[in-house]
């Protein structure tokens, strides 16, 4: 009953929104931020009494809805969804928090926010493929009035490109799932949408598990943006508002990772085994050639656009990897990315609310002028890049090594990834900031406002909190990730190579023979 | 007697003669009166075989078939002439609104 | 022997029918159709449904081909139609149409041209009189004659609105 | 066991000192925040004297302590905790980098006294401490590369501390990505050695080495490749050195203490560190070996071109290093470790020493504008000598004993090759050292009229002169010849003790499994029979030493004696040019890496990108925007047209109806 309150106290914010009189900007301000921060708050409620031992969904609430096809609104949360419910909710309030320096509707602006923000939160907790399906499409409509209305000069190009791209993803994934409802029904015979049951029941043979996989696949890859799919990303994130790009870059990608873990790997387990070749391609060409087209853009946040395709290639990586570590490494990647990238559009936004340009070229030598904004936009930068001791290296390192286990080759190119990563990050972060002063309207740029400032606090506590002590945080991903490798894991058709560390009770773990490296050369 | 191909094969050769007519006229009474043409010819058609399957259908339909036309021809001649008192024409390449 | 009637008819007809598409001036195709109009009405004689015949009298050539000259005579239209100078194009594309239709419905024609229809079947006295096809009108038919009649006061309220009020 | 948890606060303390002259530098003042500097690294290396008394007492064959404060990561098998390790060879390292570290934030409140942006310089020069302390306390691999990046990142903010200077911005992305190049090849390291052992633990992985990793097999030779490819990132040895004469943009003190002492020679402490692995990999040690003479000679021949007096020093650096490698690289690890310490002290004191200079003569950095500055620069001029004595390797000074050590055991060990490489690399370090000593302080003063050199003030010589006492005494640690006397040598025994009899025992059980039955009797038999004859070591030494005052006289007469004839005799050689523009080293690496990149990815952004992926998305609109301009030409208002369209509906049905399907 918690959950869906807190689900749909944005909304009823949102509505509540509606009777407060244009004019009163500040009131409309204020009650906007004072929901998302009781949302955000009530949720830590959600990650105190989150059992950490059973990968079971908790929080469960079942009701019957359309009875006579088997809908129900059942909704839940489990080890995946947890910490991404709880940085949507946070990135929700830094969101508004940082957009009050939007002008014109900003009350619609508000409303639109708050209902983005139930719609993205709905899509973490239903179990149910039509309400999964119903908040999918919901979250779409006040992302596209974000962009499309509050957006920058192309707005509406992109605002369209976006919807119809995921869009028709998700008309696909709407077909694999009505194929699925009627396949159930013949094959177990009872009408029913909810995806527990669905998961545990169905038996696929590997044909069907294939194409339904592909048809999930289209619908993710391009919400995550995997490499052939990501062309709407960049032109997204540079006409969106500030707060767009931050709830863009930090929520809505992640729902393309978590449809993976929720639907695909569990659902068809001999499909991922069969083209997880092919998805870890794609991803290694995604973080490579993310980076690479990354380090020659001189737009700045289509620069962090890019570099959101690289970093999510890796988190593509790891939930392919199938083992423990790759699969903990790809949700903490998730939950680091979020605040990276979001951190990274706030600072970019910060910058361009004072010189409403985005061009690298237009600035210079910022480091003198404005030495607070220097210091968070260099962490922030070193995170982005994965130095250890922030959140991005651990994400990264554990990544990286799930996937050295059983896939050797893609992990080397990986890797090189890390250093395209340093390459643009720091040749933008010395074109922006270092040098001296070209323009001289950088002279007079203000500092960071106190405002300003309380948005970029939270997340550089995150950066270095899970940077030297990601236990909180990895501690409600073991039992998940352990229940899906157990679903992937034993319909597996050949042992992974590589998977053989026994967990000998010796301190030093005996692995038998370098033949394990041998093999998988 | 006469066969009913006959019949069929006036029939028909009128309703080309009307479609002919309505697709080549320009002036929108003479296209009017082809449609007429191709109504008769049905009405033919109508009857030929009411009066070998000797049966009354036919005959009531060609009945209902001459109520249409009378209705279409009032109607449709109306809107002529205010199309006629609006453009000062009753040619129909000129009467294009319906252009998208 | 009732051929010798129905040939010279027909032709008459078909020529008659031609001459209404391919007449210069509109006066010019609407006596043409009228006279289309009676021929047809002796087809329907021949065919002894002699009601309809004289319902095609009365109704078509009478009224319809009145309101037509009516109309004609009204915007006094002379026989100004450009029809020759249409564009080349469309009218081979039309004339191929209409040809095009005309070899369909020959195809169609000799599928129901069997052989079972060449001798008609004998037909009772009274089987084109007014009273016959009245019984049935009033007996069977009595929905489609109320709709008929509906139709035809609709037509009338159209056609008085239209003509009444000025269009812009 | 007591002693360990104070462990924690060796590298506290630097941190501490970094976060109050990050934040509150500007608030309280330049006396203060050098205040904060300086006690922060003399606590930690107060501290560590003590970690070093406890480990005297520690008793022979218990494993060292280590202090694990909490388990940092855990996924599945895989546990890190954050821990430290206290064992003579992290001690060792820890002394040098506290040490000179100390000494060094001194002399930079001289040096850097009026620079505005004080507090930021100290606070970066702290952080740099804290992270090299992780690198050389940390327990295992993960807790070593957090100080292993935390120190680039540290250099990159230090080379790029004038950040208004183009040049010096460019060398900071320059040095952190090619030491970003260097740690891509350390991660892979690390994912092999998890993969073989199930572990990163330091202690646990050196245990399971012999019984593990096959002697000479393909996974040895390929995780020692890369934790040593990840090494020459670090240490600039040949493929990935050039980050370090550039790195020279950076203030002076700051090339003294990473450049010099510590942070160049992480990646030698790395090897050493993981000597129980590299034994395992004799393939690896002949490239290191190779490596390391190699760099030792090519760095040796460019630093005798240089005109700018750092990047002599620099090139000096990279050569010495190469030494250390060569050590390594023949088994002698010792020994490089030895010529680590002593290599710290001169080559510091010859740092400070030339920023002595600089600071001086107003930052005025090319010798060819100085000379004659003995008299100016007394103080500076003697420890500048004493140094320059020592890294030539002459009789009582440290250099010639670490140096000599590295030559002999190049022979014993390794071959004719490697001590050639060596000895012929010790004759130009000679040269080119004395070169800068003849060209700066003697000879005719070029120093140009209305700079007038003065010498520095107490807080900078003081430094200068405890480092050179430093490098004159620095022999002491390894004493040869007479057995015993090699203190260094029997404190890091314990840790470095490999038994490869064990070892390649193992091996063979372990390919006997496998079904091919080698064995490494000769490789046994020829690590044993090394005998240990004195008058061949005491002729080498003499060799050495003569090797090394020629080199002197050579530069003598060349600088002194003649000194025209220098400029006569190479001006238009091609191989002096060749030389002096570095052979050319970065402009090849600009042409075959960097443009190829960048001229690719802005291919691949507007081509692929924008034509291609977009191009195909936007086509698709276009494409359906033309078939409903077809299609809206229907619509074209004149009603025939609809009559004509509705007609050959028409008879296109009838046609339908009739075919029989």
């Amino acid at each position: 009953m918690f959950l869906t309150f807190l689900t749909f106290l944005p909304l009823v914010g949102a509505i509540a929104l509606a009777f407060i009189p244009k004019e009163e900007e500040g009131a409309i301000k204020q009650t906007a931020l004072a929901v998302a921060i009781a949302d955000f708050l009530l949720s830590l409620q959600l990650y105190a009494d989150f059992d950490t031992t059973t990968a079971a969904m908790q929080f469960t609430m079942d009701i019957p809805w359309i009875t006579d096809w088997g809908i129900s609104y059942h909704v839940g949360l489990d080890g995946i969804s947890l910490l991404l419910y709880i940085m949507t909710t946070m990135l929700t309030a830094i969101a508004i928090l940082a957009s009050f320096g939007v002008k014109k509707h900003v009350k619609e602006y508000m409303m639109a926010m708050l209902a983005l923000s139930t719609g993205m939160l709905g899509v973490f907790i239903s179990l149910d493929f039509f309400l999964f399906y119903v908040f999918w499409e919901f979250q779409l409509i006040p992302m596209y009035l974000i962009i499309g209305v509050w957006g920058g000069p192309r707005r509406i190009y992109a605002a369209v490109k976006f919807f119809i791209y995921t869009a028709v993803g998700s008309l696909l994934m709407l077909v694999a799932i009505i194929w699925m409802y009627f396949h159930f029904h013949e094959t177990v015979g009872v009408f029913t949408t909810d995806i527990m049951l669905i998961t545990q029941q169905i038996n696929l043979d590997m044909i069907e598990q294939k194409w339904l996989f592909c048809a999930f696949f289209l619908a993710f890859a391009i919400k995550v943006p995997m490499f052939p799919f990501h062309t709407w990303l960049p032109d997204a994130h540079v006409e969106a508002p500030t707060a767009g790009s931050v709830i863009l870059a930090g929520v809505l990608l992640k729902m393309g990772t978590y449809g993976f873990l929720r639907f695909n790997l569990p659902l068809f387990p001999l499909a991922s085994v069969e083209f997880l070749p092919y998805v870890c391609g794609l991803a290694v060409i995604g973080i490579v050639y993310g980076a690479l087209v990354a380090m020659m853009q001189e737009d700045l946040k289509k620069l962090v656009a890019y570099s959101s395709v690289s970093h999510l290639g890796f988190v593509m990586l790891g939930i392919f990897a199938f083992n423990h570590y790759g699969l903990q490494g790809a949700l903490l990647q998730n939950i680091n990315h979020g605040i990276t990238s979001g951190a990274l559009f706030l600072l970019v936004g910060m910058i361009y609310d004072r010189r409403h340009t985005r061009l690298i070229k237009d600035f210079g030598g910022l480091a003198k002028v404005i030495p607070v904004f220097t210091v968070c936009f260099m962490i922030m930068t070193l995170s982005s890049v994965g130095l250890p001791g922030t959140n991005g290296f651990i994400g990264e390192f554990l990544i990286l090594l799930g996937i050295f286990q059983n896939q050797m080759g893609f992990a080397i190119v990986a890797t090189s990834g890390v250093i395209f990563a340093a390459c643009y990050m720091l040749w933008m972060f010395q074109r922006v900031m270092f040098l001296e002063i070209k323009h001289p309207e950088n002279e007079k740029l203000t500092d960071m406002t106190p405002r300003e400032l309380c948005t970029m606090i939270p997340l550089i506590i995150f950066v270095f909190w899970i940077g030297f002590y990601p236990k909180p945080f990895t501690k409600t991903f073991d039992a998940s990730i352990e229940h899906l490798i157990t679903q992937v894991e034993p319909k597996k058709t050949h042992e992974s190579p590589g998977g053989h560390h026994a967990a000998v009770a010796t301190p030093v773990k005996m692995a038998k023979a370098e033949a394990g490296l041998h093999e998988t050369h | 007697m006469v066969p009913l191909s006959h019949y069929l094969i006036l029939s028909a050769t009128l309703f080309s003669i009307g479609v002919l007519g309505v697709l080549i006229r320009r002036n929108a009474i003479v296209v009017f009166m082809c449609v007429e043409i191709m109504l008769n010819a049905v009405n033919i058609s109508l009857i030929a075989f009411d009066r070998y399957l000797n049966q009354h259908d036919g005959q009531i339909f060609s009945f209902m078939v001459m109520c249409v036309a009378a209705a279409e021809v009032s109607v449709g001649l109306a809107i002529v002439i205010s199309l006629f008192r609006n453009k000062a024409t009753v040619n129909l390449d000129e009467l294009n609104l319906m252009k998208w | 022997m009732e051929l010798l009637i129905f040939y010279p008819l027909a032709l008459i007809v078909v020529v008659l029918a031609f001459l209404v598409v391919f007449n210069k001036s509109p006066i010019g195709s609407a006596v043409s159709l009228i006279g289309m109009m009676l021929g047809l009405a002796g087809v329907f004689v021949l065919l002894q449904a002699h009601f309809l015949a004289i319902l095609q009298v009365i109704v078509y050539a009478g009224a319809i081909m009145v309101l037509f000259m009516f109309v004609i005579m009204l915007l006094n239209l002379k026989g100004d139609d450009k029809v020759w100078k249409v564009r080349e194009r469309n009218v081979w594309l039309s004339s191929f149409t209409g040809v095009l239709m005309l070899g369909v419905l020959y195809k169609f024609i000799d599928i129901t041209g069997g052989a079972e229809f060449n001798s008609p079947a004998s037909v009772p006295e009274n089987f084109g009189t007014a009273e016959r096809v009245g019984t049935s009108l009033f007996t069977d038919f009595v929905l489609p004659f109320e709709v008929a009649s509906i139709l035809l006061l609709a037509a009338m309220v159209g056609a008085v609105v239209l003509a009444k009020s000025k269009v812009d | 066991m007591s002693f360990v948890n104070l462990a924690f606060l060796v590298p506290l303390f630097p941190l501490i000192g970094s976060i109050i002259n990050g934040f509150f530098g500007l608030k309280i003042g330049k006396d203060r925040v050098s205040w904060v500097a300086c006690t922060g690294p003399v606590l930690s290396f107060i501290v560590t004297l003590v970690l070093f008394a406890g480990t005297l007492f520690h008793t022979a064959g218990t494993p060292y302590p280590e202090q694990s404060l909490f388990t940092w990561i855990s996924a599945g098998n895989f546990h890190v905790d954050f821990g430290f390790q206290i064992d003579p060879l992290s001690l060792v390292m820890m002394m040098v980098v506290t040490g000179v570290g100390s000494i060094i934030h001194i002399y930079s409140i001289g040096y850097m006294h009026e620079e505005y942006s004080y507090y930021r310089y100290f606070a970066y020069l702290n952080l740099f401490l804290f992270s090299m302390l992780l690198l050389v306390m940390g327990n295992n691999f993960l807790v070593m590369f957090i100080g292993w990046e935390g120190v680039g990142v540290c250099s990159y903010f230090l080379i790029g501390y004038y950040f208004e200077k183009k040049s010096a911005c460019d060398a900071g992305v320059k040095a952190f990505v090619v030491n970003r190049v260097g740690d891509f090849a350390f991660l892979l390291g690390i994912f092999g050695i998890f993969k073989m052992f199930g572990t990163i633990d330091f202690t646990e992985v050196m245990l399971a080495a012999p019984t593990t990793l096959i002697y000479n097999s393909e996974a040895a030779t390929l995780i020692t490749l890369a934790l040593f490819v990840g090494a020459t990132g670090k240490s600039a040895q040949i493929p990935l050195y050039t980050w370090l004469p550039d790195a020279m943009e950076g203030p002076t003190p700051v090339s003294a203490l990473i450049h010099a002492a510590t942070m160049v020679t992480a990646g030698v402490y790395m090897v050493v560190r993981c000597s129980a692995l590299f034994n395992l990999a004799p393939l690896t040690m002949m490239i290191i070996a190779l490596v390391g003479g190699g760099t030792a000679l090519f760095a040796a021949t460019i630093g005798c071109t240089q005109w700018d007096i750092k990047r002599v020093l620099a090139y000096s650096t990279v050569s010495q290093i190469g030494y250390m490698f060569l050590a390594c690289g023949v088994g002698a690890y010792t020994a490089a470790i030895f010529h680590l310490v002593t290599h710290a002290f001169f080559k510091a004191c010859l740092f400070l020493g030339s920023g002595s200079v600089i600071h001086g003569m107003h930052h005025e950095q090319d010798i060819r504008k100085m000379g004659g500055l003995k008299d100016h620069f007394p103080i500076t001029y003697v420890t500048f000598l004493v140094s320059t004595i020592a890294i030539a390797g002459i009789f009582p000074f440290s250099g010639f004993f670490s140096k000599d050590e590295i030559l002999y055991h190049a022979l014993m060990d390794g071959n004719v090759i490697y001590w050639g490489m060596g000895i012929s690399g010790a004759f130009i370090t000679a040269f080119y050292m004395f070169r800068l000593v003849f060209l700066t302080f003697h000879g005719p003063s070029n120093v140009d009229p209305h700079v007038h050199p003065h010498e520095s003030p107490k807080v900078m010589t003081l430094p200068l002169i405890i480092l050179a006492f430093l490098a004159l005494t620095g022999g002491l640690l390894g004493i040869p010849l007479i057995h015993g006397w090699h203190i260094l040598h029997n404190w890091l025994e314990p840790v470095l003790a490999f038994d490869l009899e064990t070892a390649l025992h193992a091996s063979e059980r372990m390919l006997a499994e496998h079904g091919h039955h080698t064995s490494f009797a000769e490789v046994l038999h020829k690590a044993q029979h090394t005998s240990h004859n004195i008058w061949l070591e005491i002729t080498l030494m003499v060799f050495s030493v003569g090797v090394a005052l020629a080199g002197i006289a050579t530069a003598w007469f060349f600088y002194i004696k003649r000194p025209e004839l220098p400029g006569k005799l190479v001006k238009g050689q091609w191989g002096f040019n060749l030389v002096e523009n570095k052979y050319y080293v970065d402009e090849l690496y600009d042409e075959t890496i960097v443009k190829p990149i960048v001229k690719g990815s802005d291919m691949l952004w507007k081509q692929a990108d924008v034509r291609g992926v977009d191009g195909a998305v936007n086509g698709v609109a276009w494409v359906i925007s033309f078939l409903s301009k077809i299609a809206s030409s229907f619509q074209s208002g004149f009603v025939r047209n609809y009559a004509l369209i509705m007609v050959v509906g028409f008879i296109f049905l009838m046609i339908v109806s009739q075919m029989e399907f």
